[in-house]
């Protein structure tokens, strides 16, 4: 489904992201994982369209997307988050999620946002806006059903569940989990926490300065000694 | 229910008791169009700064070319007065186009290029003496036709025709700005990457409000060009098509569909009404400091009433 | 329409103005007496302001006098409204005049000011007097209520005529982008080179501040025998310093309006010398008849300086009306629609600027101007022959 | 033709002195405040009707009533300050419209103080002819006011760079906020940098009222042309205004000279977009007029 081909990203003498190849396939939940400043985010953009890299290619369903706009890939199914929430403000949840559906979707289906605010625990508060009045949890939530409400066919979740509660967190995955299922999509998780990470990925891969250091299930990956090593402290692996 | 009570209201006196009592006064009805005319173009430019993000400091430009584009079919083409109106707001938003690459351009360098345009446009007009009159100008332009049994060329007409090209636009504008583009549009503001990750192509839709806004405020010149019947490039490109909209429009409320509208009507009859009654040649010098309050006190510390009830009157239009 | 000027449609204010100042005049004569309020709509603020103060002031003082001459009979006052150089401010306030009944309006500046406005005057059943707008369309419409007492032919004539007469081969013209100024220079270019002139032309915009890369060209490319300047004060500084400056071998510089002037000769004294322009009086103004000489000491008291063209053709224009406005009323104590105009078209009066009369579009075919020349602290006529004051200075340049 | 380009380089040379000296003030402004000051031309404007005043009244020589004008001109300039310092949001823009209401305000009290008539120095030293090798022509007045021009160019790059002020003024500019943990209060240094464009636009409106001629309508038409200078210069740059304003001066000469005088605006407008779209940090700019 998303082919990722020596793409490398430089910003001025700093080099992000080196010739790194991927590939996920359709129905695989991928866990990215990788120190702070491994290149993580920075690949997220890279595939979304926020940056251009500065070599290599992106194919995304057979197609080379390199050249889209962000709108664009938005359209041709990746759906992504942030990992500081960006809800469009002056706007209510609803309508968040509307204008997600309306460019995105590219066409409006009321009962289908129904069902997303509905599986994301929302459905409550879709009339509040969006920038003041929601809770930390709440936030996360309306940054995947935005995702979501684009149709999606890969899904990128950035530290989706990061700074929530352990219950929370539990939680959400699972929502996370019917919603996979639901819509059938393919995910790739950042994500600092191995138990969640263990919990939602079959497969992992290792990020650090930019380079793919490991890529196998969750057990192999966090046993290899160079993602130890290069993990100094920031996992209790 | 209510809220529909009051939109009728409304239509009735504007359309009914305006021209009834004040019909025959053909000074103040003067007045009123002209009012109106400058209200056209401020909810134009409203429309671009609201829901476009952008200010625009040369709406001087599409005005004027809407005037020309219009003056000349009709005069050089013989097209009649109405249709040639629409086409000098397609002709405004021809040009539009040419100033898209200001569009990549940050809040006062935009509104500054645009201007630049407007002297642009205008230096064109005068060179362009075999299209244009040149310098000259051009006089007894045609004006508006008999439609429907009303004569469009009297005051009274005239005044219906502003009326209704105004309510036009401004429903119009509410029509966009409810719908899932006006809410994509709100949210650009201030989350433009919020908007393009999901598929929001934020550049297309400032680019065709852009084209939007011109094109009212090219059909509103060309109704100036033929309600006054004359055009030169000083004139139809006169810096005072962006000034007096733009104090209008932040004077009524830029946020709202009818502030700009109101701030037009309130500043311009004020200003003549009063303020020149009060102060034959200095009354512009109270016009200055009324701008320079405005932006200091803000338009709800002026004008807190106005200010809070063009507010509700936002809160419907937009339920 | 005939209750316009009778003081039962006066403003109270006005009216007890009118009582005040015409008491003793009704008194001695209550059965022809009248109250007059003239409309006058003029660029008092913007870019026309200067000119339109001028006119203004020419009003006034018409308006003086003319109170002098009908003292025992009639009345005038004049009504003004500002413009603010804006043609839908100028058609407002010929409405707003209309609505507050005035009998007529006087003035006006820039032919596509004057255009709107009249027309609006016309709808109104006003006439509609000028002296402050020059293009020939203006007289083209077929309105039966517009008049002016000047045009730009008449301009023009003066000063191809001028040039005429000193012989000159070759000329170049340098003109503003103006409506009136631009038209000019259309008139003179064509009537010079039927006359087989030589021309050169330079087109500039009002922006213009440093004319020496024109006058470079003038000087070097064009090689004129004389430069013609049509434009308005601060260009024909510009365009003077430059020439004093680069001092291109030329005999003669002649401008047209607003260079000529009492007050060009006084601030810029040097930079004027020997230059030409059209000016309907000489300065210091010698007046053999005594309504000129009325005039300029009304105008000397009120203001305390010398009038100029400005004032001359708004007190000329301004009494020409009021004439007319009292021949109608007193053939039979009333105005019907459109008699004002008829007295207009019945004019045969001499004035300050020579003959004036009226054809059917309201324009004044005897309307030729007069050359004036800055001659020392004297600005003389020398144009045409037989209003000439003094021989002209040919060739001179102030450098 | 040779001779008429070079007398047109020289020309627009000269003019590129005086236009500087015009936009510096502007730049200077934009450069710490980010405000486009709609009323400097109005400011350059009133100098030049001190002059006047000064020379109508008593007989001075137009830079004889610098110091007057530099009262004048610096007390409005630091009222425009305290009234933008009253903007609560949004004040890059609304301060578009506040200078542009002063702009009217200050337009009108010209008008009706000194009326619409044209203004220019009587003093006929400043209008003789300067000839360089008997083919450059110019008048002495613009000679002595493009060299203060470049003079006061120069003392303010100085100053800019070799002062604690200059310095605090310029840490503002890049950043507001870094300046204050270094100690600088921003909003005296933004006063500062009002005062200083209340100088420059004092010696610009005197160089105005001698070399060419002043009316109350003027005062827009040097805001604009301030503007264009100001944005070919890139951020408050003061290399750039010297270059951005003989570029415009030299390009309306050659316009002149070459094609059409009437088309010289136009090059200037032309000019301008140019390197908003192509360059638009300008000539000299840093930071971007661009969204990222």
């Amino acid at each position: 489904m998303l082919e990722l081909d020596a793409i490398t990203m430089r910003f001025g003498g700093l080099t992000a992201l080196h010739a790194m190849s991927l590939s996920v396939a359709e129905g695989e939940t991928l866990g990215l994982v990788g120190p702070n400043g491994a290149g993580k985010t920075t690949l997220f953009n890279v595939i979304s369209g926020v940056y251009a890299p500065s070599g290599g290619t992106i194919r995304f369903g057979g197609q080379d997307v390199g050249a889209l706009p962000q709108w664009k890939r938005a359209r041709v199914g990746i759906g992504r988050t942030f990992q500081i929430p960006q809800p469009m403000r002056e706007l209510t949840v609803r309508e968040n999620l509307r204008v997600a559906q309306r460019f995105g979707a590219g066409k409006e289906d009321p009962a289908a946002l129904d069902e997303i605010l509905d599986l994301l625990g929302l459905a409550h508060k879709q009339h509040a806006d969006a920038a003041t009045s929601l809770a930390l949890t709440e936030q996360k939530a309306l940054e995947v059903g935005k995702a979501l409400a684009v149709r999606p066919r890969l899904l990128m979740l950035d530290e989706v569940l990061g700074g929530l509660e352990m219950a929370t967190k539990r939680t959400f995955a699972r929502t996370l989990e019917t919603v996979r299922a639901r819509f059938g999509l393919t995910m790739v998780i950042i994500e600092h926490d191995i138990e969640t990470i263990k919990a939602l990925c079959p497969r992992v891969v290792v990020l650090n300065f930019g380079q793919l250091i490991a890529d196998g299930t969750p057990e192999a990956v966090f046993n290899d000694p160079q993602v130890i090593r290069s993990y100094t402290g920031d996992t209790p692996a | 229910m209510k809220h529909r009570m009051v939109v009728l209201v409304a239509l009735v006196l504007a359309y009914g008791a305006v021209p009834l009592l004040l019909g025959s006064m053909d000074y103040v009805m003067s007045l009123i169009i002209a009012a109106l005319t400058i209200g056209g173009v401020a909810l134009a430019w409203a429309l671009l700064g609201n829901l476009g993000g952008l200010v625009s400091f040369g709406h001087a430009a599409f005005f004027g070319v809407g005037a020309y584009t219009s003056a000349i079919l009709v005069v050089d083409h013989h097209w009649p007065v109405l249709l040639a109106m629409v086409a000098g707001g397609v002709g405004a938003a021809v040009a539009s186009v040419a100033t898209m690459p200001a569009l990549r351009l940050r809040g006062p360098y935009f509104a500054l290029a645009i201007l630049a345009y407007g002297h642009i446009f205008r230096i064109l007009a005068v060179e362009a003496t075999s299209l244009t009159g040149g310098a000259a100008g051009m006089l007894s332009i045609p004006g508006f036709p008999t439609l429907l049994g009303i004569n469009l060329a009297s005051k009274t007409g005239a005044y219906a025709l502003i009326l209704t090209i105004v309510l036009l636009f401004a429903w119009l504008y509410g029509l966009i700005r409810r719908s899932t583009y006006g809410l994509a549009l709100r949210a650009m503001h201030d989350s433009e990457l919020a908007t393009r990750v999901v598929g929001v192509p934020s550049t297309h839709l400032k680019a065709a409000m852009l084209v939007i806004s011109a094109f009212m405020t090219g059909v509103v010149g060309a109704f100036n060009a033929h309600q006054i019947n004359f055009l030169d490039p000083e004139y139809a490109f006169a810096s005072s098509w962006t000034v007096l909209p733009i104090a209008a429009a932040i004077f009524g409320g830029y946020r709202t569909v009818w502030g700009p509208v109101l701030g037009a009507l309130v500043v311009f009859l004020v200003d003549q009404l009063v303020f020149k009654e009060l102060m034959p040649s200095g009354h512009q010098l109270v016009f200055g400091v009324l701008l320079g309050g405005m932006v200091i006190l803000g338009p709800h510390g002026l004008l807190p009433l106005l200010g809070r009830w063009s507010k509700k009157e936002a809160s419907h239009a937009g339920a | 329409m005939m209750k316009r000027f009778t003081s039962a449609v006066l403003s109270k204010r006005r009216a007890l103005l009118a009582c005040c100042a015409v008491g003793a005049v009704m008194m001695a004569s209550p059965a022809m007496a009248a109250e007059f309020v003239l409309g006058s709509e003029l660029p008092l603020t913007g870019k026309l302001a200067r000119v339109g103060t001028g006119m203004s002031e020419g009003i006034a003082i018409a308006i003086d006098l003319a109170n002098a001459k009908y003292a025992g009979q009639h009345h005038f006052s004049v009504q003004t409204i500002d413009d603010e150089t804006n043609p839908a401010k100028a058609v407002a306030a010929v409405e707003k005049l209309a609505s507050d009944h005035v009998v007529a309006i006087t003035g006006g500046y820039g032919s596509n000011i004057i255009g709107p406005a009249s027309e609006a005057a016309a709808k109104a059943g006003l006439v509609y007097m000028t002296s402050g707008g020059v293009a020939p369309e203006l007289t083209q419409r077929g309105l039966d209520s517009f008049f002016r007492i000047n045009n730009a032919d008449g301009y023009g004539k003066a000063m191809v005529g001028l040039i005429e007469t000193m012989g000159a081969k070759s000329v170049a013209i340098l003109y503003s982008n103006k409506e009136a100024t631009a038209a000019m220079a259309t008139y003179v270019q064509k009537a010079l080179t039927d006359k087989g002139i030589k021309i050169t032309s330079h087109e500039f915009d009002d922006t213009t501040t440093d004319f020496k890369p024109i006058m470079n060209k003038v000087k070097l490319q064009d090689r004129p025998e004389v430069v013609a300047m049509i434009g308005y004060e601060n260009d024909y500084i510009g365009i003077l310093r430059a020439g004093a400056v680069l001092k291109p071998d030329v005999k003669a510089m002649v401008g047209v309006w607003s260079l000529a002037t009492a007050q060009m000769n006084k601030e810029f004294h040097d930079q004027v010398q020997g230059v030409y322009g059209t000016s309907p009086l000489p300065y210091p103004v010698v007046f053999k008849g005594g309504e000129a000489q009325d005039f300029a000491a009304a105008y000397m008291n009120k203001y305390n300086r010398e009038p100029d063209y400005l004032q001359q053709f708004g007190y000329v224009q301004t009494m020409l009306l009021i004439d007319a406005i009292a021949r109608a009323h007193d053939n039979d104590g009333k105005i019907e629609a459109g008699e004002i105009a008829r007295e207009l078209r019945a004019t045969t009066t001499p004035t300050m600027i020579g003959d004036v009369t009226f054809d059917k579009n309201g324009d004044n075919p005897n309307f030729t101007h007069r050359m004036g020349q800055h001659q020392g602290d004297r600005v003389e006529l020398v144009w045409p022959a037989n209003a000439a004051t003094a021989k002209m200075n040919y060739p001179a340049v102030p450098w | 033709m040779l001779e008429l380009i070079l007398q047109a380089l020289y020309s627009g040379l000269l003019a590129g002195g005086y236009y500087a000296m015009i936009a510096l003030g502007l730049a200077l402004v934009f450069g710490t405040m980010r405000i486009i000051n709609l009323a400097h031309g109005e400011l350059v404007l009133l100098a030049a009707y001190v002059a006047f005043e000064m020379e109508r009244s008593f007989g001075w020589t137009p830079l004889a009533s610098i110091p007057v004008a530099l009262v004048v001109v610096g007390l409005t300039a630091l009222v425009i300050y305290l009234l933008i310092g009253r903007i609560r949001q949004d004040r890059e823009l609304n301060s578009l419209i506040l200078t542009f209401g002063i702009a009217i305000v200050l337009t009108n009290l010209i008008l009706m103080i000194w009326s619409a008539d044209i203004r220019s120095t009587s003093n006929s030293w400043f209008m003789d002819g300067v000839v360089l090798g008997d083919t450059l022509f110019s008048m002495r007045g613009e000679v002595i006011f493009c060299v203060i021009g470049v003079l006061l160019l120069a003392a303010t790059y100085w100053w800019l760079n070799h002062t604690w002020q200059g310095r605090a003024l310029r840490a503002v500019a890049s950043n507001r906020d870094a300046a204050k943990l270094m100690g600088v209060n921003p909003a005296r240094i933004e006063a500062l940098s009002f005062l200083v464009s209340g100088v420059l636009a004092t010696f610009a409106g005197v160089a105005v009222y001698t070399a060419s001629v002043v009316f109350p309508a003027v005062g827009h038409n040097l805001t604009i042309k301030a503007f264009v200078i100001t944005v070919l210069a890139g951020m408050g740059s003061v290399p750039g205004v010297l270059l951005g304003a003989v570029l415009i001066g030299v390009g309306e000469t050659l316009t002149t000279t070459l094609a059409k005088p009437s088309l010289q605006e136009l090059t200037g407008m032309v000019i301008f977009l140019l390197i908003l779209f192509l360059r638009p940090s300008g000539l000299f700019g840093r930071k971007g007029m661009v969204k990222k």
